[in-house]
Order: structure tokens, then C-alpha cells, then sequence
């Protein structure tokens, strides 16, 4: 069956100006006083972009003037997430998708590194436990 | 035989009611401004003196008696009446702080005319019985003896041959189907007797044909002035039936403002129809001479002067432009007071207040607008064309001690007639 | 009236219609009632005509003598900003344009909602600078009664709602805009029977006056 | 609240875990329901501690007087997303649309479930309660209000899901022939849970009973016991069109010039400024739309009576009757009356003129 969000919508533009109802410059103004505070206190900050109320072409300008830097994660966990840092290193942006390849977060994170990157203690825990068991396979509860 | 009640008063008051009045009252917000154009308040700061709330019994009887809501208020026992003490209260702001200049209709936001409404307002005073002893009395020698200030003919045959022997002029008396009858006032009679000279030396040079009339020499109505049209018809009628008698074509009206309101605007209206003849104001007469030629005069007053435009004559009479032509006739150094034409400054003494004793004091105090006007030009002469602003300026300057003359337009146009023998 | 949209609902309905009645009824009450009171013929010869000059009246008394406005600025410029403010808020508002239409069919252009909040802003302040006025000078507290404070309070309060309404200051909005309505329909009520008639009176009187100087050759 | 109950096992953390969700993921979902929620991001770590101790709470669905829009809304629209991922932690025990069992079963169920978690389920209800003849709306034989009385008696908390349930929507509207009231007009002595709309948006639904489940409470209410977070803010203050409002700029018609520049809808009776909700937010189909995006103008669906607030297409400052014909005949009495008060003025005032007394000098002085 045809998935909904196979069919093209198309919104008839009557300029391109027109489109775009002015919500991403405040929300770059955002940004700047965010990376100003990261970096006089070391302070990240995250904005949801789905609690703004957007308007067509909003969402579309404001990547637009983001644009891409240098580093592209992928992360694969409950489906896929693309994270990567905008041209202004510092400023992240993450693409959260469920296991049908649909959006379910879009966040800006002001931050060195997003915090969903960074390896978790449960997991790194839980590591330790499945490589030790891989190395020693006959040994019980070495640790 | 009738008399004066609140009953009477009451009624007048209904009387007066009309599609302008009612609007006037339907449109008051009370703003106040009213009181900045009268010179009662601004020169005693006294807010009493504003002109709406001089109103106030009349008001009322509006509100209760002429509107649907007041009615009801009425009835719900939520109006206040108006009764012997608010007549006996208000009377005083109605005569003595009112020249009926009517400076405050020319500033009212809403275009109230309220001077207009205050002259409605004294019929009912004066019905109820409450008016001042000055103007009662004055109105009882306008009716009894012809002339508020008492003169009788006798008094003016005497000045007449004064004046007579004074230019070698004949003063006409009587004289049947000439063009025009004069008037004059008391205090022309009395007090200014230049005045007839002046007429008879002008009208002998342009040649006009007029006359005095023995029964209805007094232009003044107290009639007016108290707010009595029962007593103002009786003294118009006079000045009616000897000019209709005389045949004349024209009654002028002397240097007297309220006289020129009396007989020129109300007259026809307290007779309840319009004049065979046609009435004019001196100034009117010699400024259509002027205009046409027929005055010449020569030579110009050095002095540095102003005029003062008498309220009933500028404002409220109409004749605006005619006195600044004929100053600019005989005068070489004629300035404009602050406030001029329409919006000029009462003397302080209109409307009857002068007749009032008891006003005096405070006619003094509210002269000190027209004294403080005189003081921003620093004039040697001050001319203007009314004996009653006249006498009051007269006064009021001798009061504040400032020696300025005070002269009437009429007689200092006569003073430069061309080829008259008086002048050099 | 359990909810504030049985309330918003009340205040657009029965109680609109209430308020116009009144409103309508009330104002050809007043004005017919001062109308058919008429004059008396004027038998003076006149100098000029009554026409022209009631008109002119009617427009120059608009703008103030300039003594007075200097004698009394404060009322003068305070009258012009509250009333501008006023009619710019009534007739000049989105919302305002479309009731009008639906009532009387008749429409116009309004202007910026934001630029109304900034005038209705103004005409606030203005409102309670003129009361201050009222209470504290002289003349105007002498004459002023009940009557004047009410006047005052009914053309206040729709001013304030609907600055609280377009801010939404007060929640729910259905609320705000009950409240807003209904001081509106106060004011419709309270017009009639008060001073507040002058909206419609003040062309009548002017005129009289205009007409009146206008015959003795005066232009008032 | 909702601590432990029979049935309820595992926190939900422990559930993720073992099905090899890594602690990353955990996050990613904890991002995912604040963002749902409508809550800040920096709540996600307290969403993640708290959620690390939930259980999961018996969900008891009753449907009455509606249209199964609400339900629809809910499923219809959705591939498993972070929603089911709620839903699979809770436990939905009756749904009669939605459940297999049907009959006494499904009754059974019901019952089994209101007695196993006594004073710890969620009462979910859709549609509006006739109070007319009981008759008019049944389930098994049992009438709406006894089933819902009977529920709710050991319920944690109400949610009423819909405008139906939450006002009375539709069936309430004039003029309700069946009597319908909110569920709030019968429940007073439990916590009830508006989430108005018609229908709902799904994610309101969700975030709901993911606030339950995850903090064990209800969120916080507006006065008409809406959640905050959603409800809180107008259509109008979250409409990226009101730009277009404060600057004056409005379509006239739908197919104009303003309409085709995506203006303001205000002129075509839109009621952004009075509705309360989440569209401009969350959006509709998985976050592809909303009304005013899609050209027409706010309803008002989340709020009362919207069914009777007016013409949906008639401005919101219009008053409802036909003012215009109704002022002309309110003008023509006004005249008629206006002439009579005027003949009265003109009589009082022809008599006053008829009975005066002309003032004679001798009369000037009052004689008492």
C-alpha cells in the first residue's frame, strides 16, 4: 500500500519569498546567544524544532542557512538518526527517525558533542560483560 | 394683578426650550474648556464663573423635563429640582458673571452657544423674580420714564441745543419721511453728547437726510439685559411705531452694543414680525459712505492706537471688517490687540452687568484682561464704538490708573471730516 | 453560562441584539426629541446665510481656537489623541471592519493589528490621564457628576478589553472576548441616556451655532 | 502512584533491555516522548529516570456516544511509531473496537481488569454520556452511565478523549436530543483528563497517558481541565500566519490572492483566537499538515459548544442573528417612539408659551 508520505505535496509557491514566514532568524538568534553561553560556561542547550510552530518553508530555510560542516554521524538505534555538525561548529543538528524511517524528534544541540553520541555507562558495562565473555568464553564471572 | 413666582420662572424656562438648546445641552461632555474663554474665570480662577455651569437651573429643567430618561429619572425621585434656593444661588452667576459676550460659544468643542443659551436662561430668573436690583430698576425707568439711565426728552432737548450751539448744526427732531431716524443711548446723551455733534457734522457732509425722534430717542433695552422679551417688545415697540409713524427708511443704531442686538437681531422677533425699515449701525452707515465715496475725510491720528470691538457689535452683531476700515481711514499707527475681531475680550461691563452695583468689584477685578491686552501694545488711544464699553474701559482704567483716552470711532472720524469747519 | 463560550455565546447573541436595540431605539429617542422641538422664525433680516455657515461650523469647531488650545492644552490634546485613538480602534480594526459588515454591509481596509495594540496603547493612557484631570482640575471637578465618571468608565472599558483581548491577557480567550463584547454592549446601553450622545448631538449643535453666527454675519 | 500492581512486572526500561535496546536507544526514545509530551528537551534525562522505574498501567477504553473518529485518529493514522512504543507498554485491556474478545468476554475482560488493578487503571472514554433514555446508547445491556459510573468508581484517573467526551461535542449540540453531557459532568471525585478535539491529535492522546506512565501523574491542567502543554497556547498565537494578522493582511475569499500568499484566515471565520490546541505543533498525518496550512481556517473543535459558536465561515467578532434585518424594524420604532417623545417635548413647550404671563415691570420683584 501507498505510504502517505509517498505522495508529493506540493506547495505552490507565489514566490519564493513568500514562503518563508520569518521563524528561523529568531531561532538563529537562539542559536547565537546558545553558543555564546557554551562558550563562557561550558553549557549546552537543545532546542526541539518540533514544538515551533513552523510554517512551509520555515523548516527548509533554516537548515538552509545552518548549512552543513565537517562531521555526519549516523547512529543506528531504534532506527536510524542522522546527526551532523551545521557550518557553525558547535551547533548540532539531530534527525531522530523510527524503524520506519519516520521523524520522531528534530533538535538543534548547542553542545561540543550531542550527548546521544557519547557511549552510555550501561552500554559501556554492558560491553565489558559481552567481550569478556567472547575472550574467555569457559570462564565464569571473571570480573 | 401677576407676579413674579418659581412657578412663573419654572414656565419660562419651558418656554425657552428648543431644537438648539436642547442639542447645546444633549452635547455638553463637560470638558471644562468653556471656562478658558471667559474672562469671569480666568481672571478669578474662580471655577463658579464657568460659563456651562452658570446652566445649571436650566439644565435641569431639560434634563426632567424635556428627555426621556430625565423624565424617568424624575420619577424615580433621582433629579434634584430647581427651586428658590438654586434660582437665589445661580442668580448672581447668570447677571453679575455674565456680560453675554459670548466668547465661550466661539470655543466650545461641541459648538455650544452658550451666551445664547444664558440669555434664554434670564427670561426664567427674571419671571421667578430673581435678577439684580441694578437692572430691575434699570428696566423700570427704560419702561416708566423711556431711558434706564432716567434721561427724558427734556434732558436731550438741553443737550441738543448744546451741541447746536457747539457746531452751528441743526439737530432735526420729528421731522417726518426723511432717510434715517438715530438712536442713542443714555450715555451718549449724558455722558458723550459728541456723539449727535459728530452725527450731524458727518451726515451734513455726505448729505443725508435724518432725524431724532422725541418719543423713541433711547436705543438701550434693559429689556434685553435682564432677560425680560415681555419688557424688551414694550421698548422695541417704541423705537417701531416712530419710525413707521416718521417713515423713515432706515433706524441706525447709535454706539451702543447690546442696543444693536435689541433692535437689530431680537427686535423683530419680540414684535413678532419684520420692520418696513431697515436697521444699521453707525458704523455700518459710514463705512457703506466710505466705500461709495461719499465720506471724506483728511489727515491722520499720530497716536499709536487699537481698537476694541465691542462684543454685541463684532461678535455677535456681524460688524467686523467696517471699524478697521474706517480706523484705517484717519489713523497712521492702528495695531490689533491680541485677541480682536470675534474673539476679542469683553470690557467686563456687557450684558447689564454695568447697571448691577453689587457687580461692581468684581467688574474691576475681570477688567484686568482688557488692561493686560492694553499693556502687551502700548497705545496712546484707545477707540472703540460702544458708550457702555466705553464708560466701563473708562472706569476700569482709572481704577488701574492708566492714562489712555478713550475714544468713540464715530466722533474721531468726524474729527477729520474734509471741509468741515471745525477742522483746521 | 456554565462556560466562557456559553458566556461568549450569550454576549454575541441575545445580548447583542439587547444593547442594538436599546442603542437604536435610544439614539432616535434622543435625537427626535431635541429635533421636533424646532425653533421659532427668525424675522431679523439676515446678514449672511444660516447653511454654509452651520456646515463650516460643523467642521472648523473641530479644530480648536488657538487662545483656548493655549490656555488649556492638556485638554485639547488629550481630547484629540483619546477620540483619534478611539475611532482608530472602532472603525480601523480587522475584526471591528468584518462586524460592521455583517451588520450593515458596509466594509473598508483596516490596517496593521499591531498598529491598532499601539493606539489603543495610547488611548489608554490618555483615557486615565483625562480622568486624572477630571478629578484634580478645578473646573472639571465642579462640574462633573456621576454621570461623567460613567460616561468615562463605559468608553474606558471596551478600550481595555480589547487591548486585554488581543494580548489575551485574561484566559480562556472565549472570556476575554465575552468581557470585550460585553462592555462594547454597555456602552451601546449606557449611550442613549447619557452625555456620550454627543457623538451624534455635537453635528446638531454646531450647526445651530454655525447657523446662528452664520445670519448676523459671523462665522463662529 | 502506580507502583506495583499484578500484572504490571517489569519497568519499562527493563523491557527495553531485554529486547536489545541499547541505553543510546533508550535515550533516543526518552528525546522522542519529551518532544511529544510537548515538554523541554532538558526534561529528557528526567523522562529517563523516571521512565527507568515505570510500570506498566491497565488502560480500560469505553466508548459512548461517538463516531470512533477519536479511535481512528489514534490507530488509523499510524505505523508503529514512538505511540506504539507507549502502547506497548501499557496495557490495554478493553477496547471494544479495537479487542479481539467480544460479548461476555469482552465484558469479562473489563471486570478482570478493574478488579486486578483496583485503584490503579486509566479510564480512557470517548464519545458523551446521554442522560435522556438510558436506552439511547448501551453496551452488553448496559447503559453509559452505569457502565461508566461502575468503571471509574476504581479508577486512578479519567481521560476524556475527544470533544464528545470532553464537552459533549456533537451529540450536546443544539438541540441535544439525547441529553449528552461530558464525562466531567458525571465524574467529580476522580481526576479527569480533557483532550478535547474532533478528533483529537493522536500525539496529544499519547503524550497523555505517557505523562501518566511515565511520572505516574496527571499533567497540568487549564481551566477546562486540558493539559497545559498542549492546550496552553491559542491556534492564533502558534499560527504561523499571525504575522500576516498583525500586519493587516487577510484572505478574502479561499481562492484569492491573500489565500494563494497563505494570509490570515480571520475574515473567513477562522477561530484560531478562541481554539485552543497543539495543530500548529504537532500538525496532523504524522506531522505533514494542519488546517490552517492546508488553507481553511481554524474551527475551534477543541473547544465547547463549537458546534453552536457561529457560522464556521463567519468571522469570530460577528454576532450570530441577522442583525441587519433586525435593526431596520429596531429603527423603525425607534422613530415612531422618537416622534411620540418628540410630540410630548412640542406640547410641553406650546403649553408653557400658552399659559405665559407677560413679566411687567411691577412683577420684576418676588413678593413672598
Amino acid at each position: 500500500m501507498q505510504q502517505l508520505q509517498d505522495i508529493a505535496v506540493r506547495v505552490e509557491a507565489v514566490d519564493g519569498a513568500e514562503l518563508n514566514h520569518s521563524n528561523a532568524l529568531p531561532i538563529m538568534h537562539e542559536i547565537l546567544h546558545a553558543l555564546q553561553r557554551l562558550r563562557k560556561e561550558g553549557e549546552g542547550a537543545t532546542i526541539d524544532l518540533q514544538s515551533i510552530p513552523f510554517g512551509p518553508g520555515d523548516e527548509e530555510e533554516l537548515l538552509h542557512l545552518l548549512g552543513r560542516g565537517e562531521v555526519s554521524i549516523e547512529l543506528q538505534s531504534l532506527g536510524k538518526s542522522s546527526i551532523w555538525e551545521t557550518a557553525y561548529p558547535g551547533v548540532w543538528l539531530i534527525d531522530h527517525h523510527n524503524a520506519e524511517g519516520e521523524r520522531i524528534a528534530l533538535q538543534i544541540e548547542i553542545n561540543r558533542i550531542p550527548e546521544i553520541v557519547l557511549s552510555q555507562d550501561e552500554d559501556i558495562s554492558d560491553a565489558i560483560v559481552r567481550l569478556d565473555t567472547q575472550l574467555n568464553p569457559n570462564a565464569t564471572g571473571s570480573r | 394683578m401677576s407676579e413674579a413666582t418659581l412657578e412663573r420662572g419654572l414656565k419660562a424656562f419651558r418656554e425657552q426650550m428648543n431644537a438648539p438648546i436642547a442639542s447645546f445641552f444633549s452635547s455638553c461632555v463637560n470638558c471644562g474648556m468653556c471656562a478658558e474663554a471667559c474672562l469671569f474665570y480666568t481672571e478669578t480662577g474662580d471655577p463658579k464663573y464657568t460659563p456651562i455651569n452658570k446652566l445649571e437651573p436650566f439644565r435641569r429643567i431639560w434634563e426632567q423635563e424635556y428627555t426621556l430618561w430625565g423624565r424617568v429619572k424624575s420619577w424615580l425621585g433621582l433629579s434634584q429640582p430647581v427651586d428658590d434656593e438654586l434660582l437665589e444661588a445661580w442668580e448672581p452667576l447668570v447677571y453679575d458673571g455674565c456680560t453675554l459676550c459670548g466668547r465661550c460659544s466661539m470655543v466650545c468643542p461641541v459648538g455650544n452657544d452658550i451666551s445664547y443659551m444664558i440669555r434664554c436662561a434670564r427670561e426664567g430668573f427674571v419671571a421667578a423674580g430673581y435678577a439684580p436690583d441694578g437692572m430691575k430698576n434699570a428696566s423700570r425707568r427704560a419702561v416708566t420714564i423711556g431711558s434706564p439711565m432716567g434721561v427724558k426728552f427734556p434732558a436731550l432737548a438741553a443737550q441738543i441745543k448744546h451741541v447746536e450751539a457747539d457746531t452751528g448744526l441743526t439737530i432735526p427732531v420729528d421731522v417726518e419721511g426723511v432717510d434715517y431716524m438715530a438712536l442713542l443711548s443714555s450715555m451718549e446723551i449724558m455722558n458723550f453728547p459728541e456723539y449727535m455733534a459728530a452725527l450731524a457734522r458727518i451726515f451734513k457732509q455726505v448729505g443725508i437726510t435724518w432725524t431724532l425722534c422725541s418719543e423713541a430717542f433711547e436705543a438701550t433695552n434693559s429689556g434685553i439685559q435682564i432677560g425680560s422679551s415681555d419688557i424688551a417688545k414694550e421698548l422695541v415697540n417704541r423705537i417701531v411705531v416712530a419710525a413707521e409713524r416718521l417713515k423713515v427708511k432706515y433706524v441706525i443704531s447709535p454706539e451702543c452694543g447690546h442696543a444693536y442686538t435689541a433692535i437689530r437681531w431680537e427686535g423683530p422677533n419680540l414684535i413678532g414680525r419684520p420692520y418696513n425699515f431697515k436697521v444699521v449701525h453707525i458704523l455700518e452707515l459710514l463705512e457703506e459712505l466710505r466705500s461709495s465715496g461719499r465720506l471724506k475725510t483728511e489727515g491722520y491720528e499720530d497716536a499709536r492706537l487699537t481698537f476694541h470691538d465691542p462684543c454685541q457689535i463684532v461678535r455677535k452683531g456681524g460688524v467686523l471688517e467696517q471699524p478697521r476700515h474706517l480706523l484705517n481711514m484717519v489713523a497712521s499707527d492702528f495695531v490689533e490687540m491680541n485677541d480682536h475681531r470675534e474673539m476679542n475680550w469683553c470690557c467686563g461691563g456687557g450684558g447689564g452687568v454695568s447697571a448691577i452695583e453689587r457687580a461692581e468689584a468684581l467688574r474691576l477685578k475681570v477688567f484686568k484682561r482688557k488692561k493686560s491686552q492694553l499693556e502687551e501694545l502700548n497705545v496712546d488711544t484707545l477707540v472703540t464704538a460702544c458708550a457702555n464699553c466705553r464708560l466701563i474701559i473708562e472706569e476700569g482704567l482709572e481704577e488701574y490708573r492708566m492714562e489712555i483716552p478713550v475714544v468713540g470711532l464715530t466722533e474721531m472720524i468726524a474729527e477729520h471730516l474734509v471741509g468741515d469747519e471745525k477742522n483746521e | 453560562m456554565s462556560t466562557p463560550v456559553d458566556f461568549l455565546l450569550w454576549v454575541r447573541g441575545p445580548g447583542f441584539d439587547i444593547a442594538l436595540v436599546v442603542f437604536i431605539i435610544g439614539i432616535l429617542i434622543r435625537l427626535l426629541e431635541v429635533l421636533i422641538l424646532g425653533r421659532k422664525p427668525d424675522y431679523a433680516e439676515p446678514r449672511g446665510g444660516e447653511l454654509g455657515a452651520g456646515l463650516r461650523t460643523l467642521l472648523t469647531r473641530t479644530l480648536p481656537e488657538p487662545g483656548t488650545f493655549k490656555r488649556s492644552p492638556f485638554t485639547v490634546v488629550g481630547g484629540y489623541i483619546w477620540h483619534i485613538g478611539f475611532f482608530i480602534s472602532l472603525f480601523l480594526f480587522v475584526p471591528h471592519i468584518e462586524l460592521i459588515d455583517a451588520t450593515i454591509g458596509l466594509s473598508w481596509p483596516g490596517i496593521a493589528s499591531n498598529l491598532v495594540d499601539a493606539v489603543a496603547a495610547v488611548t489608554l493612557v490618555t483615557l486615565v490621564a483625562m480622568l486624572f484631570s477630571r478629578l484634580t482640575h478645578p473646573v472639571k471637578r465642579l462640574l462633573s457628576g456621576p454621570e461623567d465618571y460613567l460616561s468615562w468608565l463605559v468608553t474606558f472599558l471596551p478600550v481595555m478589553t480589547g487591548y486585554l483581548a488581543y494580548h489575551r491577557m485574561i484566559d480562556p480567550y472565549p472570556l476575554v472576548l465575552g468581557l470585550h463584547i460585553l462592555s462594547v454592549e454597555i456602552l451601546m446601553v449606557v449611550f442613549p441616556f447619557t452625555k456620550l450622545m454627543h457623538a451624534f448631538t455635537f453635528i446638531i449643535a454646531r450647526w445651530y451655532n454655525g447657523a446662528m453666527a452664520g445670519r448676523r454675519g459671523v462665522q463662529s | 502512584m502506580a507502583e506495583t500492581g499484578k500484572g504490571m512486572g517489569k519497568t519499562l526500561a527493563q523491557s527495553l533491555r531485554e529486547s536489545g535496546v541499547s541505553r543510546r536507544g533508550f535515550l533516543k526514545f526518552c528525546t522522542a516522548t519529551a518532544s511529544m509530551m510537548a515538554l523541554p528537551p532538558s526534561m529528557a534525562p528526567a523522562i529517563a529516570q523516571a521512565l527507568g522505574k515505570a510500570k506498566r498501567p491497565s488502560v480500560i477504553w469505553l466508548s459512548f456516544q461517538e463516531c470512533t473518529g477519536c479511535t481512528e485518529s489514534l490507530t488509523r493514522s499510524h505505523s508503529p511509531t514512538v505511540e506504539n512504543l507507549i502502547f506497548d507498554y501499557i496495557s490495554l485491556d478493553y477496547h471494544h473496537t479495537l479487542q479481539v474478545a467480544a460479548g461476555e468476554g469482552a465484558e469479562a475482560a473489563r471486570e478482570a481488569a478493574m478488579r486486578e488493578n483496583k485503584g490503579q487503571y486509566i479510564v480512557v472514554v470517548d464519545g458523551s454520556i446521554p442522560l435522556g433514555n438510558p436506552g439511547y446508547s448501551a453496551i452488553a445491556g448496559i447503559s453509559n452511565l452505569q457502565m461508566l459510573e461502575e468503571t471509574v468508581a476504581g479508577a486512578a484517573a479519567v481521560v476524556a478523549v475527544g470533544t464528545c467526551a470532553a464537552f459533549g461535542g456533537l451529540p450536546h449540540a443544539k438541540p441535544n436530543p439525547t441529553g449528552a453531557v461530558s464525562v466531567s459532568e458525571i465524574v467529580k471525585d476522580k481526576p479527569v483528563v480533557n483532550v478535547s478535539g474532533c478528533p483529537p491529535i493522536p500525539t496529544v492522546i499519547t503524550g497523555v497517558l505517557a505523562h501518566f506512565l511515565t511520572f505516574g501523574s496527571l499533567p497540568e491542567l487549564d481551566a477546562l481541565g486540558r493539559p497545559m502543554a498542549f492546550f496552553g497556547k491559542s491556534i492564533h498565537d502558534r499560527c504561523y500566519r499571525r504575522p500576516f494578522y498583525d500586519k493587516g493582511l487577510y484572505a478574502e475569499t479561499f481562492d484569492d490572492e491573500g489565500a494563494r500568499k497563505g494570509w490570515c484566515l480571520y475574515r473567513l471565520g477562522c477561530k484560531g483566537p478562541m481554539a485552543y490546541n497543539a495543530c500548529a505543533t504537532a500538525k496532523w498525518n504524522r506531522g505533514t499538515s494542519w488546517p490552517v496550512e492546508s488553507g481553511h481556517g481554524c474551527l475551534g473543535c477543541s473547544e465547547p459548544d463549537f458546534w453552536d459558536a457561529g457560522g464556521f465561515y463567519n468571522a469570530l467578532s460577528i454576532p450570530d442573528s441577522d442583525i441587519t434585518r433586525q435593526a431596520v424594524y429596531v429603527a423603525g420604532a425607534g422613530v415612531a417612539l422618537g416622534a411620540v417623545a418628540g410630540a410630548v417635548n412640542r406640547s410641553k413647550q406650546a403649553r408653557a408659551r400658552e399659559e405665559h404671563e407677560p413679566v411687567t415691570i411691577d412683577d420684576l420683584d418676588k413678593r413672598p
